[in-house]
């Protein structure tokens, strides 16, 4: 391979974006006419098949790209969903969609005691919860995603383990939901006359 | 000019820096006599006087001043013997000089490395962002990576109500704006007063309430108040068409 | 080429950073010795003056680089060096990480015998050095980064000189003692015979 086309390859490789013949033909200090047959040069070590780039003429210029032999792979190594840990404030809410679902953003904030806006807008961002409707007083209802199950590693969500190991009465009949609600309103009372 | 011959015009020494080293490592001169200050001043003053940076020099006068600091702060400070026995000359001397050996070989240490990374120039990496069906990642590639758990201990925290604090101890003193305001109401209508008439045997909130619902009725065009000096008599006097009406009403 | 080695020249290519052969093997779905087989493959393909690029073994993985003979015209092209220089300063206090590391800054202005603290804010944020967690007494500790190891092209830590070479000689040692002593001894032998 002749040293302007080493050189032009090594350009490209860097370059995020195309690079045009003239943009080319301006770093290596050469005509355009030089870059054009280096360019062909490389259009033959390019060859389909050969590598795993390919020289690409796009709009704006000439790109080197991979070649979709690898793109298995390449999602293998590279798209790896983002999963931050989650905060409290988001393992709560997250909690209360996942037990209670189909649940609305007003009993989550009436459960917890504080507004659940932005761990409910970053959970549904996520990909974690979404929404499922609209309950009879019109407020949006939550349930969890598919993604959420696989994230957690759960078959389905009646793999969720039983509240009771955390449960500081487990002894206490009502329904789980409504002893949520009333600890939740018991805690706003509290801060409330305090 | 090497830091050897840095004169010093010192109280307790006058000579070149190199002989304070020496009589100092030698304890004919008490190092804690010794102002290491004026001998950075001094340093600083020749350098400005030749206008130019010898870096080697000058970081063999700071290694030297640094290891003189330590040797000093350590003989200022008591210790117990066994812990740190004082320093005999000879010692301080191979201390020093550790000191300047150990600071040699990192300077040589740079020296290779600042040459390995010369030897890289030309060595560029690709910093592109990803393709952008490489950005999102499919479900099918994901797994699982948070604990089911931590959803249970969540709920399990919010099922738990903290116990009621005990406030039998505070006593909350209801004073309220609006008694207040009907309370100097009623003395105004008798026409003027004054605050401490107002606030007869009344507790120290009262009397802070009193005064909000002053400003209250200051603020409803209600009553004036003036107070010829600081600290002394506020004189309350009911004011403008509003109250004179309420007068002639009651 | 075979398909394999045309894969992990898109994977190289593709990644940010240098990946090493268990990320390949992993995202290949192949065998460890499957993936030296074809960097064997690639080190042919871009053996010295063959190509633009060039295969690199840095920071415990495989990356793809420019040949230094495109350096001017990607100067020219992306209108940056490559990396600055290090001042003095910046070259002795990443030394003394590079080798003592994890090391406190006290230690480093100990052995410098001058404060460190603007090289080493100036080698965090060029990405050399990170904070390692804090000593027993507090202090916070610094390592040297993969970024380090990349950019100076080192495989590991292990591929730098052992520190025991930049030893001073005794011929050295036995000179810096003399100018410490004698020098001074010698004046005031000067001084008590005047």
């Amino acid at each position: 391979m002749s040293e302007l086309a080493r050189i032009v390859e090594a350009l490209l490789f860097l370059s995020p974006d195309p690079v045009g013949v003239a943009e080319l033909a301006e770093a290596a200090a050469c005509e355009a006419d030089e870059i054009a047959a280096a360019l062909e040069e490389l259009d033959r070590a390019y060859a389909p098949g050969e590598r795993g780039l390919q020289l690409k003429r796009v709009a704006g210029g000439v790109a080197l790209a991979t070649d979709p032999v690898a793109e298995e792979a390449a999602r293998r190594l590279l798209a790896k969903p983002r999963t931050p840990p989650l905060t409290p404030a988001q393992a709560e809410t997250l909690a209360i969609v996942a037990y209670l679902q189909p649940v609305s953003r007003p009993e989550i904030t009436r459960i917890r005691g504080v507004a659940a806006d932005s761990a409910t807008a970053t959970l549904e961002e996520r990909g974690l919860v979404e929404q499922a409707g609209r309950s009879q007083f019109g407020a949006v209802l939550y349930r969890t995603t598919d993604r959420f199950l696989t994230l957690f590693g759960l078959d389905s969500l009646d793999a969720l383990p039983s509240v009771s190991e955390w449960d500081p009465s487990p002894e206490e009949e009502a329904e789980l939901r409504e002893r949520l609600l009333r600890a939740g309103e018991q805690r706003l009372g509290e801060s409330a006359s305090a | 000019m090497s830091v050897a011959s840095l004169e010093l015009d010192l109280e307790v020494f006058s000579g070149p820096f190199d002989l304070l080293l020496t009589l100092v490592l030698r304890e004919e001169v008490d190092l804690l006599e010794v102002p290491l200050a004026e001998i950075v001043v001094a340093y600083l003053d020749q350098l400005e006087s030749r206008g130019e940076l010898d870096l080697e020099v000058a970081t063999e006068f700071l290694v030297l001043i640094a290891a003189l600091l330590e040797l000093k702060s350590r003989l200022m400070l008591p210790r117990d013997d066994d812990e740190l026995p004082d320093f005999e000359p000879g010692e301080a001397a191979e201390e020093l000089l550790a000191r300047m050996l150990e600071a040699r070989r990192y300077r040589r240490a740079a020296d290779h490395l600042a040459a390995r990374l010369a030897a890289e120039e030309g060595v560029r990496y690709r910093a592109a962002p990803l393709p952008p069906e490489l950005r999102r990642a499919r479900l099918a590639d994901a797994g699982p990576v948070y604990d089911a758990r931590r959803l249970g201990a969540a709920l399990g925290g919010l099922l738990r109500v903290p116990p009621r604090p005990d406030l039998a101890h505070v006593t909350i003193p209801r004073v309220s704006t609006a008694a207040r305001v009907a309370h100097l109401r009623a003395l105004l209508r008798r026409g003027a007063t004054t605050f401490d008439e107002a606030v007869r045997g009344a507790d120290r909130v009262t009397v802070a309430v009193t005064l909000f619902a002053l400003l209250e009725l200051y603020k409803q065009g209600e009553a004036t108040w003036t107070q010829p000096e600081p600290l002394g008599e506020i004189t309350i006097a009911p004011a403008g068409r509003r109250a004179v009406a309420r007068a002639v009403a009651s």
